[in-house]
């Protein structure tokens, strides 16, 4: 198909020819590819264009840790787009697009480019300095256009097709980590028995030893060990292995996170298949194996597309079968970079020179290059890259031990491998918050103290060689089974001809060229030079984390996988400091960028939040109900007849309500059984109101404050019998009343023997209201006398409704004679329809929230949380008679004694009546002294509730009005935006004041 | 010092940087002070800057126990707005957007304040009771703010869902256009660079060991590890840290500090300008001007000084966004962090005196301390200097918890019923 | 592997929530006619009723909605000498029932719990994703949730899309 | 996400059972009557907001229901012990684990 792919090499599915696109031109992969390795495969490396200066770029590794070679992929079809994808993870499948970002018209010839010719303007911070006159520019000038160079792709524009999954998973040990050290923890441990889930991020177990060319291991190829091991590994029923699955952040607890990506490398993903998974790992014992990561080295033209990580070449020539060039330079200052020199040179890669920055390099590597017949360019350095949207020469330097740098020459290539040696992948155990200690000797900072029950293995800790990999994952699963107290047998594994090695750090390569003028990227997706991070430092900005705010060097989508330790490294030169003085970024989750979808998992559309519906619920959406939510509950608002609008239809509700009766579904009233001999006294300490003189049968209504004194709840409390109360609270407020009631109960009150059991949806509780009330009742009761003599207001019975057991009150919210019946909740529609039948002889309308609201407000009857926030008191809201004024103390009370709560100059809480009967105020509308024009205003307080009294013809509302009831028949504004509206102050009552209704 | 400007930055450029000069100093500690504040974050550096700037206060040093600018100045989702219900907070806030229009000008560095909007929607009944209530006082107390229909919320912001059926369908949003937000590092840097300018010291990675009282009871000075320092007057901002510094001088507070998380996504081209807010799912949302989705959410059940923060949270928070906005759900979460937030019971600031006599407060600032920077920065510099409050922080006292006057906007929020 | 895991709604059954103190359970125990679990988690069997300890002084007594006068009434002619609270809950809550060889694991969906130490005939107030639960283990491979009436469709929906989570083999 | 031993149910459970519920060891005085302005302020409002062990109440609120009191670190949310209401705060606590934290972004 090409001339990049190397036979005889490589993991990829040769058999299966996948097809794919790339900025709309068709390529074809097989099938285990990557979209990078597979467009490397068909000799294409500008695969991208860098954040500010749109330099071209082409992938410089060849994994998670890529910030160059980011592209926009999609299956196809609405809501499958997704932008900033590493083409070095993506596996091709048949059918999937892929375009290249931030550029424009073409990835080729990209208009944005202009941005590197004036790079000099755009030094660090500079946008920090500039851009602010003349100051009116900033908003219509400077800040669009900065804001329209932003982000790298564009965002999806649909809403996401696909599902999203999420599990739970309780382990002994998680290794986190398929490579040498991780399988030979998994290995010891799986054989000791114990539960293991190993996880690794790519498709198939191996890490380094998929990359790397044959070392013999227990006298085996390595691929034949592997292969031998994964089936052994997949063969035990105490071990669980996921692939394509990422630990992105490591919790409280030794909780992990990690990502399992299911469906995108699939053509057909089954129908109901999640996109991805959540799993939510916990692990009596954490290994971490995630190895290291080659550091880039810092030079003049180290971005151009060609220049890559000396392994990610092997990578794709290892794993990929793909070589990524046919005439390399190596640069490095690693013995790492030199095998894979070899391994590329005995590819057939021409490798043009092997320049090592170091003076004496172990004389095997020299002959192992001679061998091959590499150039070796011992104390060399590359000055500078030639080539822009591809490598074709390297400058050369000869490095003396003063450092100076003199020229040799040029060398031509189409591919520079580079190594800066290995930093130890330590993001998860950073998140841990465990310390890091700085190794002098190899300046890599190790893991130190650790804040949770984890151990690092091989590259984390620094081991550099397959053997001590291995050694070190069977040294940390010992460690991990030992500190559960068991022990695992020494497993040796051991590796021939391994490649052992070692290196120096570089801040940059050397080089006489003015550095601040060099062109050597740190972070290359941001475009973060050497030079940047050295400005930073002059400027003042002393620590790493000043200079990565300042530079936003590895703030990239990287996350300073690549550019951290150089950005240190630099900044510790400029500063003339120690690394470790400097600092070092805390990692933050995700190891990985990770979708929003596998945070959210199941949390979507119906499933995003409970919705809790009553059992008569279903019979008000069949009859046409309009819903609103009220907190967790969908409450019926209103039931509209043909025709009807909101207003139409809650004028009719009242009505018929007050004129014959009106039925209203009130079961998400929170409900409390409070039961035992102290049930009276804890009742009298929690609320206002007393209890103990509370006859059985009878029924009060209460009001709870909070410790502060504020009103917290209100609802009507019935005594079932001596030890027992039937206790209602708000809708939104049944679960912190009861929450609340425990608390005291439990940590204050355990003396007094009374227990508390929320009975919210034991009951469906249907509230009929009006004159006719007790007609529509009283075909249906068994045991029960509903006369007003022997059931007056306020009362309660155990009775028979509708042959349903029940508990029947008779209360009012809407100053009508009111009933409300609780039966079992299974029952409450079928109560409900018997009822609703028996209405239509008598002109019962069933009504909703709003017309509850409306027939409560005529009566001055408050809502809690309407009519009241969190700072109104019982004597602000009028309800200074529901306070037992004999009782010593009740929640709350002594609060009302502090100096603030006793000014008359407090909100009260007042009746409006408008000059214009016709204006309905609007709810949360200000008050002002009348005729008061002035802004700021001098704001009196704000109408709480307001409706349309079909009753009265006329407007009401409810106000907090500072001093208000000593304001009772004056007159006050209301300001609108296009009107003032007057209104006179009068009491809360404004319907039946004398409450003559209520005892028919 | 030299100016910043185009002609500056044209010149470094063509000299290759060579000249340029340290933004401020790295101080020395003197041994006495006229004024020490205790912590270098935005609030503390600006106070720094206006005693020096307005009341010829130069003698001072902004103490730090880290990096100045490293605390919630460098933590927080950047959102700035003066929407508040009370006339204490709305004078407060709106104090504040008067000094962050012109802010870049004032010090000479771009803080970059964007007044894209706030959008804060309504999902229930109840929220639109209670917004308009907002608006209504707003509109009364000078601070712009409007209703929205969804409509005119889906035109000013077209990726949001406002589909009727939704689980929390956006039944219109209180929308201030002077809100929006600003580049939280330049703010504090440019008042420290503004007021080292001035002769003020910014002392870093000197903790405060505690705070000395003199026999009369009046503030002394500071115990640090580089030993003591007098100082005349003490003014402590140090957001998560103020209890464990303030119980060294005897002050107990109403205080708790909680952990908030806050997380930004891969950056991508621009899709929507403003700021847009939601309580009742617990979740807000920005775009920087690097492209990043920045999202903020509610604080952490227990209080903790550990900025961990909990995967939970984090969870629900993307649910919630994903739930508004159903388009980024294939967006990736690119990094997340924790701050810590010290909260009072009111949820309002406390920014004044305190009982001892030179010793001055400004804490409690919750998840909402950012947007004030400026306005909080200038009254605490006028409070410490004339040892009194400036009107607009008057309010503000540490005693109101003993009278009972709280400023508690979230329980005027109060609740659905 | 085949997915055979189902979910089913079960009839009403009699429900109470038992309260005392630890010194009257030796009382209620004689009066029930057998002993209450002592330990959290653990369920006592007697014929067709059961009692599981929920709390130090929490039992939740189960039995067919017809016995649900007998255990009331047999607590009531003790409470003067042993109070306690008994306080019917039968339609309070839905039963789910879960059985199947992946049972565990599609609870795992969604329970933070570790249930591989759920023994069977134990049960135990816990949460699935945000909604309160009963769960117990009545088998191998069985599990009963009991939640609350509005939260079951919820529970449901969570669990039928996690059904077919499994059913696509991924 | 923490794991929490409820001292009644005597198993380490998760965080998501439980709920945070404030400092503990704040008893609601006897008399409240008689506090003054400053005695009840302090029980209302005054908390010791410590960096470092901290005694507080949480309830295992979808387990056994009970409240609890915890000691637990502020600097690495690690608990020390947790133990019944009613008993004394626990003397045996393991060193404060702070120490220098590195900046963070």
């Amino acid at each position: 198909m090409n001339n990049w792919r190397v036979d005889g090499k490589g993991r990829i599915n040769r058999d299966k020819r996948v097809r794919f696109t790339f900025d709309g031109v068709s390529f074809e992969g097989f099938e285990g590819d990557t979209v990078a390795s597979a467009l490397l495969a068909n000799g294409v490396h500008l695969m991208g264009r860098s954040f500010k200066y749109h330099r071209p770029r082409g992938p410089v590794t060849a994994g998670s840790e890529e910030p160059n070679a980011l592209i926009g992929t999609s299956r196809g079809g609405s809501g499958r787009f997704e932008p900033n994808t590493r083409a070095t993870v993506q596996e091709i499948y048949e059918g999937l697009t892929t375009v290249s970002q931030n550029k424009w018209p073409s990835l080729n010839f990209d208009v944005g480019a202009v941005n590197d010719k004036l790079h000099k303007l755009f030094a660090a911070g500079f946008y920090y300095k500039t851009f602010m006159w003349p100051k009116s520019f900033w908003d219509k000038v400077y800040e669009p256009v900065i804001r329209a160079s932003a982000g790298l792709g564009v965002s999806p524009a649909e809403p996401d097709a696909d599902t999203y999954a999420s599990r739970y998973l309780h382990t002994d040990l998680l290794i986190v980590g398929a490579g040498p050290s991780g399988l030979a923890a998994a290995l010891t441990a799986a054989r000791s028995g114990v539960d293991v889930v190993l996880v690794d991020e790519h498709r198939e177990l191996g890490g380094s030893l998929l990359s790397e060319a044959p070392t013999a291991i227990d006298g085996k190829s390595a691929e034949s060990w592997l292969a031998e091991t994964v089936a052994e590994l997949n063969a035990y029923p105490n071990l669980r292995v996921m692939t394509r699955a990422t630990a992105i952040g490591y919790y409280h607890e030794n909780m992990v996170g990690v990502a399992e990506k299911l469906t995108d490398h699939l053509a057909e993903p089954p129908a109901t298949a999640p996109r991805e998974r959540m799993w939510r790992i916990r692990a009596q014992e954490v290994i971490l194996a995630q190895g290291a990561l080659e550091r880039p080295l810092v030079f003049d033209g180290n971005d151009r597309p060609g220049v890559m990580m000396a392994s990610a070449a092997q990578t794709y020539l290892n794993r990929f079968g793909v070589k990524v060039g046919n005439a390399a330079v190596v640069v490095t200052s690693h013995d790492s970079a030199w095998y894979a020199a070899f391994d590329l040179a005995d590819a057939g890669v021409n490798i043009a020179a092997i320049v090592d920055v170091r003076a004496s390099v172990s004389e095997h590597l020299q002959a192992e290059a001679r061998k091959r017949d590499i150039s070796i360019k011992l104390e060399h350095t590359v000055t500078t890259v030639l080539g822009k949207k591809r490598v074709s020469r390297v400058k050369l330097g000869k490095v003396s031990e003063d450092g100076n740098v003199s020229g040799i020459g040029t060398v031509s290539c189409d591919t520079l491998l580079m190594c800066g040696g290995w930093t130890p992948s330590l993001h998860l155990f950073s998140h841990t918050k465990g310390s890091l200690h700085w190794d002098a000797e190899n300046e890599v900072f190790l893991p130190g103290e650790k804040t949770e029950r984890c151990h690092i293995a091989g590259g984390g800790r620094g081991l550099w060689s397959q053997q001590a990999a291995f050694d070190d994952g069977v040294h940390a699963a010992q460690q991990a089974l030992a500190s559960r107290g068991q022990s695992a047998p020494a497993l040796s594994i051991d590796v021939d001809g391994d490649r052992t090695g070692s290196g120096i750090i570089m801040e940059e390569l050397p080089s006489n060229d003015d550095k601040f003028a060099r062109r050597a990227f740190v972070d290359f997706q941001n475009d973060v030079t050497a030079k940047d991070i050295r400005l930073a430092v002059r400027e003042g900005m002393l620590s790493i984390e000043h200079v990565k705010r300042f530079t936003t060097n590895g703030m990239a989508t990287d996350q300073g996988k690549m550019s951290n330790m150089n950005g240190l490294k630099i900044a510790a030169d400029e500063l003339g400091r120690p690394a470790p003085k400097v600092g070092l970024t805390t990692f933050r989750p995700p190891y990985t960028p990770t979708s929003f979808g596998t945070f959210a998992g199941y949390h979507k559309d119906a499933l995003f939040e409970v919705t809790r519906k009553t059992n008569i619920d279903s019979w008000a959406e069949e009859n046409g109900a309009v819903f609103e939510p009220v907190s967790l509950w969908r409450r019926a608002r209103y039931f509209p007849k043909t025709g009807e609008g909101m207003h139409g239809a809650v004028a009719r509700e009242c009505r018929q309500t007050r004129a014959s009766v009106g039925m209203f579904d009130a079961s998400t009233l929170g409900k409390i059984e409070v039961v035992g001999p102290d049930a009276a006294e804890f009742l009298n300490r929690m609320y206002t109101n007393p209890w103990s003189k509370l006859a059985p049968g009878r029924c009060r209504y209460g009001l709870l404050l909070g410790e502060d004194g504020f009103i917290r709840d209100d609802g009507v409390i019935g005594r079932i019998s001596n030890d027992r109360f039937h206790v209602t609270t708000t809708t939104g407020g049944a679960a912190r009343v009861l929450t609340m009631m425990e608390h005291f109960l439990q940590t204050e009150w355990s003396d007094l023997d009374v227990w508390l059991t929320s009975t919210t949806e034991q009951w469906s509780t249907i509230a009929l209201n009006g004159p006719n009330a007790r007609k529509i009742l009283e075909p249906f009761m068994e045991g029960a006398d509903l006369s007003a003599e022997a059931f007056p207001h306020m009362a309660l019975r155990e009775c028979t409704v509708g042959g349903f057991e029940a508990r029947l009150f008779r209360v009012s919210f809407t100053g009508e004679l009111g009933f409300e019946v609780n039966v079992p909740s299974e029952h409450g529609r079928a109560l409900w329809e018997i009822l609703y039948e028996e209405g239509k002889k008598h002109d019962m309308c069933v009504y909703g929230t709003e017309t509850m609201h409306v027939l409560r407000a005529e009566k001055g009857y408050i809502i809690v949380g309407q009519d009241t926030d969190g700072t109104v008191t019982p004597v602000d809201a009028g309800l200074s008679w529901a306070i037992g004024k004999k009782k010593p103390d009740f929640v709350g009370k002594r609060s009302l004694k502090r100096p603030d709560m006793l000014l008359p100059t407090r909100k009260q809480l007042v009746g409006l009546l408008t000059e214009d009967p016709n204006v309905v105020l609007e709810e949360g509308a200000q008050i002002v002294e009348a005729g008061d024009t002035a802004i700021p205003a001098k704001m009196l307080g704000h109408v709480t509730s307001s409706y349309w009294s079909e009753t009265l013809g006329r407007s009401i509302a409810m106000a907090l009005l500072e001093g208000g009831f000593e304001r009772n028949g004056t007159s006050i504004d209301i300001p609108m935006p296009e009107k003032t509206h007057r209104a006179t102050v009068t009491g809360t009552v404004f319907y039946d004041p004398d409450g003559e209704r209520i005892n028919m | 010092m030299s100016k910043f400007s185009a002609l500056t930055l044209l010149k470094g450029a063509l000299t290759g940087y060579k000249n340029v000069e340290p933004q401020w100093p790295d101080a020395e500690l003197k041994s006495e002070y006229d004024v020490i504040i205790v912590g270098a974050g935005g609030h503390g550096l600006g106070a720094a800057y206006y005693l020096a700037k307005e009341h010829g206060i130069t003698n001072v040093a902004v103490i730090d126990k880290g990096w100045l600018g490293g605390g919630n100045t460098g933590r927080n989702t950047t959102i700035i707005r003066s929407n508040y219900l009370y006339d204490e907070s709305a004078r407060l806030y709106d104090h504040a957007v008067d000094l962050w229009d012109g802010l870049s000008q004032e010090l000479n560095y771009n803080v970059m304040f964007s007044q894209r909007g706030v959008m804060m929607l309504a999902h229930n009944v109840h929220d639109v009771q209670s917004f308009k209530r907002h608006i209504h006082a707003n509109r009364l107390n000078g601070v712009d703010n409007v209703w929205l229909t969804p409509e005119q919320a889906k035109e000013k912001c077209p990726p949001l869902n406002i589909s009727p059926t939704a689980r929390y369908p956006v039944m219109g949003a209180a929308f201030q256009q002077r809100a929006g937000t600003a580049r939280h590092d330049a703010v504090a840097w440019g008042y420290a660079r503004a007021a080292a300018a001035r002769g003020v010291d910014i002392i870093q990675n000197c903790p405060v060991l505690s705070i000395e009282r003199g026999p009369n009871g009046a503030v002394a000075g500071l115990q640090t590890p580089r030993g003591f320092v007098k100082a005349k007057k003490i003014a402590v901002s140090a957001a998560g840290g103020t209890s464990v510094v303030m119980d060294t001088a005897g002050v107990r507070l109403p205080l708790e500090s909680y952990p908030l998380q806050a997380l930004v996504s891969e950056p991508v081209k621009p899709i929507f300008p403003q700021v847009v807010m939601s309580n009742t799912v617990h979740a807000y949302i920005s775009q920087s001007d690097k492209g990043e989705l920045v999202i903020g959410s509610g604080t952490d059940q227990y209080v903790s000084y550990s900025q961990r923060g909990g995967l939970p949270l984090i969870e629900h928070t993307i649910a919630s966004i994903c739930e508004v906005f159903p388009i980024f759900r294939r967006m990736r979460m690119l990094r997340k962090w924790g701050g810590v937030v010290d909260v009072t019971p009111d949820r309002s600031p406390i920014l004044g005196k305190t009982p001892v006599q030179g010793l001055y407060l400004n804490c409690g600032w919750g998840t909402g301390g950012f947007k004030a920077t400026p306005g909080s920065a200038h009254v605490f510099a006028h409070t410490i200097a004339k040892d009194e409050p400036h009107p607009i922080n008057a309010p503000f006292t540490l005693s109101r918890f003993e009278t009972g006057r709280l400023i508690d906007e979230a329980a005027a929020a109060a609740v659905a019923h | 592997m085949t997915f055979t895991t189902t979910v089913e709604t079960l009839p009403t059954m009699g429900r109470y929530n038992l309260r005392c103190k630890r010194e009257n359970t030796v009382a209620l125990s004689k009066s029930l006619g057998f002993d209450l679990p002592s330990s959290i988690g653990e369920a006592a069997r007697s014929g067709t009723q059961s009692a599981l300890k929920l709390g130090p002084d929490e039992w939740l007594l189960t039995c067919p909605m017809e016995e649900r006068a007998t255990i009331r009434q047999s607590l009531t002619d003790v409470y003067p000498e042993a109070v306690h609270s008994l306080t019917d809950i039968s339609s309070r809550e839905i039963s789910i029932r879960v059985s199947g060889d992946q049972a565990e694991e599609l609870l795992s969906t969604s329970c933070p719990r570790n249930l591989a130490k759920l023994s069977t005939g134990c049960g135990v107030r816990t949460i699935f994703d945000s909604v309160q639960v009963v769960l117990m283990r009545e088998g191998d491979r069985q599990f009963r949730l009991d939640v609350w009436r509005s939260f079951a469709p919820h529970v449901l929906g969570l669990l039928a899309v996690a059904c077919a989570e499994f059913e696509s083999g991924l | 996400m923490l794991l929490i031993d409820c001292p009644y149910c005597k198993e380490k459970l998760p965080e998501l059972e439980f709920e945070y519920a404030g400092q503990a060891h704040i008893a609601r005085p006897e008399h409240p009557a008689e506090q003054s302005d400053a005695e009840w302020r302090d029980y209302l409002f005054i908390r010791s907001n410590v960096r470092g062990d901290h005694a507080e109440q949480w309830r295992h609120t979808h387990g056994c229901g009970r409240y609890f009191n915890a000691v637990r670190n502020t600097v690495s949310d690690k608990f020390i012990a947790t133990y019944e209401i009613g008993q004394p705060r626990p003397t045996v606590t393991k060193e404060g684990e702070e120490r220098d934290e590195q900046l963070e972004s």
